[in-house]
């Protein structure tokens, strides 16, 4: 109990100095933009044709920083599956899933697959992207692994799925280095802005984002499920 | 930022502080999966105050039924309970 | 009552109580949510530094027509990605919790010997 | 003007807004079982689409209602899990 006190008094204190630190340093919204922040606002559409300027920061202007991400999601990924590779799920009777739960979700899950590519393909107009484009297709999976009872998604077609993806993006960032002297460059035409046809690569690789770590996703929760 | 937005914003933080302190407090573990979850709404309604709307995209996608997911699964094999 | 006081002032709670659960929980999974808890705060207070007066999401979505006063976009671009690879992080430690109840039978770390050194 | 009697709507959309969180979080800390919170927790996923939305009405952006569309889909699927996790098939 003494110990607990003494934590939450010593945290708290820190907390405290955290607060008192950010609110006198950094007064709340009264920061201009100024530097890459001001540059990417004002010349963002001009250059990369994307009408969603975070879009373009996150697959253009620091696309190798994503590249980087993507590759923890992978390492991430692999690890669970390593570890979990030995255990075994202990035979238990489980009660059988409802029919209308059963029902409800095989008509609901094409239609949730058709909002995750709604989501990617629309990545540079509206809020979205690949990133939560692949969260949405994996919850599609996760609610047919509850309700289902025969239901699983090939291994090998998921990993190949995940390989193939990576490679393909590398190969446009490589494609970039060939064309304009620079990894993950727009080579493609930017098109008119604000239409689905537009922004050059940035929607073919936030298609690759959205196929990856959907299968990614895919993958941590089918392990998590049989072990 | 305008009053009624900030009203709303102090009404939330109260859940906020509510979930996180039943995090601590319980223990029983399904509930504080759930507090977690709540604890993730918020920041979603958070998020598109603060404008960035893809941000808030993404913690919506995942706080609505993948984090919840996983630690269901862990918990499956972890035990409910703090005790044991 | 203004914005810098709501917004700092959850994310640095969030962020204060993730790391005091993580030291103080007996359970590991409890640990790691108070691991999660630290993560949602941070991605708060980042999104909170980049936030402009009376400003809108950097999405033009009336192209021809710009907005004047938009927010900073590289906060987002940094927070955006930072949110999956938390998740995935997550779900590798449990992997690990579960091993760990596998191979030791409990979950509790007051019960746990072999991790003290 | 649309907007003005939007402006003037908007105070009771969130007083309602407020006291239905206020009714469902006393659900959520006093609840005696683990499902009266998770029947909590889904009235506040609710209300969360419902606060998305009127953000959107709010801010004037259209593009802001993504985010409710995300929540109105997916949010069940906790729920349903959690419901799974209680009878003991997950």
């Amino acid at each position: 109990m003494i110990r607990k006190i003494i934590a939450f008094l010593v945290v708290f204190y820190f907390g405290y100095i955290l607060y008192s630190f950010i609110a006198v340093n950094f007064p709340f919204g009264e920061r201009p933009l100024k530097g890459v922040a001001a540059h990417y606002v004002d010349k963002g559409i001009e250059e990369e044709g994307a009408t969603n300027i975070v879009t373009s920061i996150v697959t253009l202007y620091r696309g190798f920083d994503t590249l980087g991400e993507v590759t923890v999601l992978f390492l991430a990924a692999t690890g669970l599956g390593l570890l979990l590779a030995g255990m075994k799920e202990e035979e238990k009777e489980k009660p059988e899933p409802t029919l209308i739960m059963e029902t409800t979700t095989r008509y609901l899950f094409p239609l949730v697959l058709l909002f995750g590519t709604y989501i990617f393909i629309h990545g540079h107009l509206t809020p979205g992207g690949g990133f939560p484009a692949g969260v949405v297709i994996a919850t599609g999976y996760f609610m047919m692994f509850i309700a289902q009872k025969q239901f699983k998604p090939s291994e090998y077609l998921l990993s190949a799925t995940e390989s193939f993806a990576g490679t393909l993006y590398v190969i446009m960032g490589l494609l970039g280095l060939a064309l304009a002297f620079s990894f993950l460059a727009n080579v493609m035409p930017l098109g008119v802005p604000n239409t689905v046809f537009s922004a050059g690569i940035i929607p073919v690789i936030y298609i690759i984002i959205g196929f990856k770590v959907g299968s990614e996703m895919t993958g941590i929760l089918a392990h998590l499920k049989e072990a | 930022m305008n009053n009624l937005i900030l009203f709303m914003g102090f009404g939330l933080s109260l859940v906020l502080v509510v979930a996180t302190f039943v995090v601590w407090l319980s223990k029983d573990l399904l509930v504080a999966i759930l507090g977690s979850a709540v604890v993730s709404l918020v920041a979603s309604i958070f998020f598109l105050i603060l404008q960035a709307p893809d941000v808030a995209i993404t913690e919506a996608a995942i706080g609505a039924g993948l984090t919840t997911g996983i630690l269901l699964y862990a918990m499956k094999k972890a035990g409910r309970y703090e005790d044991d | 009552m203004n914005g810098g006081l709501l917004f700092y002032g959850s994310s640095v709670f969030l962020m204060v109580m993730g790391i005091f659960i993580a030291i103080t929980g007996k359970h590991l999974i409890k640990i790691l949510l108070g691991i999660d808890l630290f993560d949602v705060g941070l991605n708060l207070l980042i999104i909170s530094f980049g936030y402009v007066n009376g400003g809108t999401a950097p999405i033009f979505s009336k192209y021809p027509h710009i907005f004047k006063n938009v927010v900073d976009p590289v906060p987002q671009a940094l927070v955006l990605t930072a949110i999956v690879i938390g998740v995935a992080e997550m779900a590798m430690g449990l992997a690990i919790v579960m091993k760990i109840k596998e191979k030791f039978g409990t979950c509790n770390i007051a019960k746990l010997k072999e991790l003290k050194w | 003007m649309p907007y003005e009697i939007y402006g003037l709507t908007v105070y009771v959309y969130v007083g309602l807004i407020m006291l239905g969180v206020l009714f469902s979080l006393v659900r959520f800390v006093a609840g005696p079982s683990a499902p009266d919170r998770v029947v909590a927790t889904d009235i506040l996923t609710t209300i969360t689409t419902v606060v998305l939305v009127v953000l959107a009405l709010f801010f004037k952006r259209q593009i802001y209602l993504d985010v409710a569309l995300v929540y109105a889909v997916l949010a069940f699927t906790a729920v349903v899990a959690i419901a799974r996790f209680l009878e003991g098939g997950l």
